[in-house]
């Protein structure tokens, strides 16, 4: 039984340039305060004519055309977002308020610094409150999400390795990493180890200590893994890398099981990335922005990004740009500062004792869904979770049902699906991570939704593969999708002469 | 804990269900060396006004209610109210990247109006759903040139955004990928057009120019693209300043466009987070790096909208994607795709044409005091000016008058002395730029 | 054909008691800075013990609770209100904007009037312009929406004739009128004569000259009337009671469709309110708050409610309260400022020149939607239409379908329903006002989906009679609500103990 | 212009299709010498930044990072952001009043919780959606304890607020209702019971005070409605600060409620929308002015709310209706809602003892220097402080330290003199306490 959603009319909107007509406005100019110029003659033959097919709208079209559009999307603020390994959690408004004050939202990122010091101020909070989370020594908070993050601390490692002399030529990536991991390590030019997990899913030491050898940089763990447990080897598989002067980095997407709990630098990583649109709430967007600080032990200080934040001997804090062994700027300007301060947010609204409580409550709901789903679903991996419960359809596929099609069937059941394909060593996975804003109700309805499903693969599996019913549009064609490209919008007659099939009007 | 939806009684509740005793069962995988066994050392726990105070304070500490004559990558623009009130409905805010399609239509079908309308500004014909910002996506962007041409060389123009140059720097040279810079021609501050046909080989991959580059002279896109071309180099032009778009001529003969749309919308915010874009031909589509939306039908015929082509990204194809690229700029890029919408066709060249005057005027208004560097410049709202004093005193003097001055170049170009780049947008009244140019006299 | 909705899935949600449970909280206070007391000691036997069924719930279930609940309404910024006398027009952001301004939103009442100069500028500015539209000499903004509008109208007139003397008996109002005009006269402790209107459902203004004597203290007109149709004759109506000394008061909810085009204090009225909630678009809200400001002419200003703004000797705004003629206050403190705030922000965005295109195109869609629905639903007054259309359903209840019925049939195409059963002279009206805030395309909708309807009325009329089909809950059992009045939640035993069926859990 | 969405050839087409030659035939039948031909003499059409400017500058004229010490009807209290954050939803912001239950829920359910809460604050059975405020709030509930009894006499307590007494002395005095205003105990501020009772006879609708009243004393409730069904009339609590209710007992002995829920939530916004709502017995229902929300199911069963007794109301009784109230404050009893959600049933409790405290140390401070009226009063955040100073004088010199200081109470009640009447909330912190007591010294 669907006890979580029901159905109910939703508008329908075509696109924007669909309501465009030559002459409607949303704008109005306040009237020029200097004399007017002529664009043919100062731009010359660079003067532009006109703006093709840009939309000409009213404000209130505008209005409804993204309301409309909204009600189409899920939401955090809608309902439980079990997506394993993205941290789906509570966006609290405080922090957008903030982020928002003039001084805040409106600053230039070159204003002088002597008026920029509540700027800098923050940054600096947010550096010691996340040195002291992940037990690091140093900080940048210039990359821009979490891959961005693993660009800059594989650099530090590449960095490292070339003040000795060789940058050295792999980086060991186990079998279950997230795929930025080794698409990362490739762009910083290196060859990727691909390191086979044991029968647990977890780093098998001795074939890792097989592999490690004076050409390997550094490994990329990511810790608790992508099955969601915590790698209790995890000093071994430092000492087996720090014995052979290779380093060991942290994908730290998976923090919320750690935080107030444990630390990253006390067990033995060098380096580390957070992601602040995890971890620490600020929100996704829709895909984005995120920021992803990377932390790192003492030894690879010289090499961060510049500029670093440094206490001038007046007091005033600045920038300091003259950093000879940096491995320079990997953004312009000095990273999503707007994220910096909703992170600090999070982090002033929870303090030592809510930053604990909500690791516990992570950690708790994912359980909580294990234990209850325990049986209903394989779970391939036996050894206790953390902040997430990976399950596989093994169960399910014997009746021809997938991972993908349980997925989709949540959405009729109201919910967002949890992550599918992936890990990889997970066949058919089922990522399951509820984080700490959910709800024992909420939970509740999760796993009835999930054992519904269950009963229904048995009992009705086309049901389930035909999924979702109840959704305004149906399942997508993703194949003729990337087949034929259409990537951008194009009147029709544009779009006839390019023999792409004539869309439906209004029906979206 | 006001965030966490449980009672005590919840979790007693919970922990008896699953069978344990204590919420410390789940984390005795943690080696007890490693257990934390304090608080961490970090603010206590505030209210939701001590927080509120907190920033309010930090704002006050900042600039606030200053003029801004700053550019260089950072345009200080209207924000009409209706974008942050629409981009933080909740469904747009707290939602995720839209893999799944039946419940994130408000997300594609935004993105895919946004890939448009960033086609029909800049010219090209495909463009992706964001990259972190300008610098970045300007590195991805040669990148992208090396991977569609084979070829690991780049040239560059000095008159690209120094922090632009090293990002790139840092991209390319570990991988021992080289680079050339090609100077600016003194009079204009356009790029050498001979030192660039020099530069470029059999092995470049690119050119990477900027227009209006960053002393705000607006590049000869056309003449570049053919001595790019003329040796099979791909033709990249970033753009900072997005809203020259709605007056200066789209560079229509660039190969990749990488654009920083700040301007569209997006606050100051102390430099982030911004919206940088890729757009370019479509042939070059696999070689895309980032989110691309497609539109399609849904199986009973509908038009709807997904994300397409993700066999050229990292949760596909790992070490081979075409970046690494995964959490983009979404939210931001919703923010310009309201802006142009609410400016269109009409009012983006309005615009543009006001900021080209309130510009025009400035610089007549400085000529009369100081040098306004590079005369043969065609220029949109940036321009150099040289004065006799150091610009960092000058600009302390103006602050006294809640002024903030031009950006001071000496630092990237020592050669130009005591020059300084100036922006005037439609937030410079004319009064503003009356006592600035009177202050530079002084 | 059903163009403008889809179904789609919509989260369900129980009432926010059924969430709580003691120790979940969604605030928290800063640390006391001054010593603790004991309110039992303060108090002694007022201490209050506790607060009963108040809910406990965590700030993310909060967010979710009315983020969902939101997403049951239809608004203006989903899709078209024509809910005739409404006037629901767009709602501009940029007025919410300006009323949470710092010094806007959070102004003491009673903050000494030297740090008030700003709000006071802006009750000054917002008085001028809405004298010059209405082209009255003196205006009072204290009435908080317009009954209470019409109330300090008719309080004005009775103070005029009180000042003379005698107050009168009676009031004349027309069968058209809208409740709240008889309502308030009978509040106001007067007689109403109840005025038949003539053949074109206009004032028959013979009639109202065989009715007026000197126990009439005036007459309460809708203009134009609730028809939507402009009364002619109007000065021969003020006429008419002018030669008796009674005064016209216009009800200026229609002014819609006025606004630059014709001033109610050119055509023969001595008192009027307006409701800035339609006119002056600040926002309906869900029912308020409104603002309705009561503009007269010179000789009853006397009778203005106390305080009005004054500008003093020394140039600075301040309130006079010494009037001794005044008819007392109607509200404390000076009205809902926040809306004359929104009031005064529309005016500005529109210019002369906006103000009277605003006009022009709500009379233009009005006339648009008659012209397309004329013959299909019974137009019952033929004359010319301002900026509403009356239709009736006449040609409908030939196959049992009733205006009622059609309006429930249009939520399921996607529109809130039009106005029914007012005005009450025409049996079964359909009154449709769109305003200026629709575009063609969304007219082209409404009148597609009222033809649709229309055919199904003939071919399927039970599909009408028992919509909407497409909502989450479908037509409400509102006898049993009123026989057995349910006005608040209590807990499951208490409402067994009252006897009250069992709900549903989770159903909503 | 820019609220408008049509194009000129949208409105040619539109003309045409109608079959008119031009808009001005619609407004024929405005008799020519009534239409206005000029354009009307309002400030010109703005853009958008300058309407923000012209609103920023009237806002910097007012007062903004005051300390405010004034209560008197309308409180400074902390208003958690998801307040706005929430309410602001096109949804809720936009929405008409919820007759069409079917696409109204949202707001239905809202209400339903509203007057849930009320009831339980209060201590009475049933509560509307809400009135206007305060003030209108309690005139209307005498008129409903007149129709309940019959009777036309009202007794009020002279330490109602002023302004409320004179708002109900508008809505009674023109039908020759008559008022009776009992004095207050010197020693307590609270009503004279033995007053009370003599004041009170055979033809007493309704007996009114205000508790805590407006010189901040809570008012014994069980012995005046003793003294008030003794005679049979009905017994009306007018409450100004709701917050009050967090600690202070409810007024159940009351017949009817008329609370103000400003302090819930509600910005000071210099004086309105605010947020009025009667609450009462049950017994009384169909006397409530204003709209109730009522459970009921849908066809299929399923739990849902209407709008019900509407038979009381003006749109269907007419001149025979409870009141002629319509639109009534419902987006501001939203904020109250969610305000009260946030608190809760630990919150408000929490909260009210903060303000019990800062009253009680501020009152403590004041004592020392001057002299604190009503020794024998209970009180919640407010008290009366005698002066030898002029408060006008004195609060001119607070003002030059960036503080609001009391309301001067001799306008309303000259018997006393240089006295004003402080409040304290959860809002003035020690220092701004301290800094004022010692302000009332010099
Ligand atoms: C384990 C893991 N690593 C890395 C990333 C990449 O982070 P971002 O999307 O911020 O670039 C993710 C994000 O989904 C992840 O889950
Ligand atoms: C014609 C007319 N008069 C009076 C009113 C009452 O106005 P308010 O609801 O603001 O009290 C209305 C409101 O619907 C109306 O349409």
């Amino acid at each position: 039984m669907i006890r979580k959603v029901s159905q109910h009319v939703n508008q329908n909107e075509g696109l924007i340039f669909e309501k465009s007509s030559p002459g409607k406005k949303a704008y109005k100019l306040p009237p020029l305060d200097v004399p007017e110029v002529d664009p043919e003659q100062i731009l010359g033959e660079y003067a532009r004519e006109d703006l093709g097919l840009m939309p000409e709208v009213s404000e209130i079209e505008i209005i409804r055309h993204f309301t409309r559009l909204s009600t189409w999307n899920y939401a955090i603020d809608l309902g439980m977002y079990p997506l394993g390994s993205c941290t789906m959690k509570y966006n609290a408004r405080v922090n957008e308020f903030v982020a928002r004050l003039e001084g805040i939202g409106n600053a230039h990122p070159y204003q002088p610094e002597k008026i920029s010091q509540g700027a800098l101020r923050i940054i600096k909070l947010l550096q010691e409150c996340l040195c002291e989370i992940t037990g690091m020594d140093a900080i940048t908070l210039q990359p821009a999400a979490g891959a961005h993050g693993e660009f800059t601390g594989i650099l530090l490692i590449r960095a490292h390795h070339e003040a000795k002399g060789n940058p050295r030529k792999k980086i060991v990536i186990p079998d279950s990493a997230h795929g930025t991991n080794p698409a990362t390590a490739a762009i910083c030019g290196y060859e990727i180890i691909n390191l086979k997990s044991n029968a647990e899913g977890m780093v098998d030491v001795s074939l890792l200590a097989s592999l490690v050898d004076d050409t390997v940089a550094g490994m990329m763990l990511t810790n608790p893994s992508t099955i969601g447990v915590f790698e209790k080897d995890i000093h071994r598989i430092a000492d087996v890398l720090h014995e052979k002067g290779a380093l060991l980095y942290m994908d730290g997407a998976n923090m919320n099981a750690l935080v107030g709990k444990t630390r990253p630098g006390d067990f033995g990583v060098d380096v580390m990335h957070l992601n602040l649109h995890k971890t620490f709430s600020t929100p996704h967007g829709g895909g984005g922005p995120g920021s992803g600080p990377v932390a790192c032990k003492r030894f690879l200080e010289p090499f961060l990004p510049t500029p670093v934040l440094t206490t001038r001997k007046d007091g005033l804090l600045g920038f300091e740009y003259n950093r000879p062994q940096s491995i320079g700027r990997v953004r312009a300007f000095y990273g999503n500062f707007g994220m910096f301060v909703r992170a600090l947010a999070y982090i002033f609204a929870n303090g030592p004792d809510g930053l604990r409580q909500t690791t516990e409550d992570a950690v708790l709901n994912a359980n909580y869904i294990r234990k209850k789903l325990d049986g209903i679903y394989e779970l391939p991996y036996k050894t206790g979770s953390m902040h997430e419960v990976v399950f596989s359809d093994h169960l399910q596929t014997q009746n021809g049902v997938k991972t993908g099609d349980i997925a989709k069937r949540l959405i009729d059941y109201g919910f967002h699906p949890y992550t599918t394909s992936f890990p990889l060593i997970v066949p058919g996975a089922l990522m399951i991570e509820p984080t700490e804003s959910e709800s024992k109700e909420e939970l509740d309805l999760f796993i009835d939704a999930m054992k519904s499903i269950a009963r229904e693969v048995q009992e009705d599996p086309q049901l389930v593969v035909g999924a979702p019913h109840d959704t305004r549009v149906a399942r997508m064609d993703e194949t003729s999708a990337a087949r034929r490209p259409v990537l951008r919008w194009k009147p029709e007659a544009k779009r006839e002469a390019a023999a792409v099939p004539k869309p439906e009007l209004v029906t979206t | 804990m006001r965030y966490l939806p449980k009672s005590p009684a919840d979790r007693e509740l919970m922990l008896s269900e699953i069978g344990v005793a204590s919420i410390d069962e789940f984390f005795q995988a943690i080696p007890g060396e490693y257990r934390l066994d304090r608080d961490l050392n970090v603010p206590r726990q505030m209210a939701e006004s001590e927080i509120i105070d907190y920033f309010r304070q930090r704002s006050d500490e900042n600039a606030a209610g200053y003029a801004v004559f700053l550019g260089a990558g950072a345009y200080h623009h209207y924000r009409p109210v209706i974008i942050d009130a629409l981009a933080q409905r909740g469904e747009f805010l707290t939602s995720y990247t839209p893999y799944q399609a039946e419940i994130s239509q408000g997300t594609l079908q935004t993105i895919f109006e946004f890939q448009t309308m960033i086609c029909e500004l800049t010219g090209m014909e495909i463009a992706n759903a964001s990259m972190y910002d300008g610098s970045t996506g300007a590195a991805e962007a040669i990148l992208m040139a090396m991977r569609v041409t084979g070829r690991e060389h780049s040239v560059i123009a000095r008159s690209v955004h120094p922090e632009y140059r090293e990002v790139i720097h840092t991209y390319l040279h570990h991988r021992g990928m080289p680079m050339h810079f090609v100077a600016y021609e003194e009079q204009s501050g356009e790029i050498n057009l001979d030192e660039l046909d020099r530069a470029i080989t059999s092995e470049t991959a690119c050119v990477l120019i900027q227009s209006p580059n960053f002393f705000g002279s607006i590049e000869d896109v056309a003449a570049i693209a053919d001595i790019a071309h003329r040796k099979g180099a791909l033709f990249v032009v970033s753009i900072a300043e997005a809203l020259s778009l709605g007056i200066v001529k789209p560079p229509a003969e660039a190969d990749i466009v990488s654009l920083e749309a700040q301007s569209f919308g997006v606050p100051l915010g102390f430099g982030g987070p911004y919206d940088g874009v890729l757009a370019a031909k479509e042939k070059y589509v696999r070689q895309m790096p980032g989110r691309l939306v497609g539109e399609t039908k849904d199986k009973n015929g509908k038009r709807g909208y997904v994300l397409t082509l993700s066999t050229r990204e990292q949760h596909i194809r790992r070490e081979k994607a075409t970046s690494n690229i995964c959490t983009n700029q979404a939210l931001v890029a919703l923010m310009s795709t309201i802006y142009m919408d609410v400016y269109g066709r009409e009012g983006l060249k309005e615009l543009a044409t006001q900021n080209l005057a309130k510009a025009h005027y400035a610089a007549t208004q400085f000529a009369k005091k100081a040098r306004v560097l590079f005369p043969n410049a065609k220029r949109f709202n940036e321009f150099v000016v040289q004065t006799k004093d150091d610009p960092h005193a000058m600009n302390d003097r103006l602050l006294e008058k809640k002024i903030i001055g031009g950006f001071p170049l000496r630092k990237f170009y020592p050669e130009l002395g005591n020059a300084s780049l100036w922006c005037c947008t439609e937030m410079n009244t004319r009064e503003q730029i009356e006592a600035v140019a009177q202050a530079v006299q002084a």
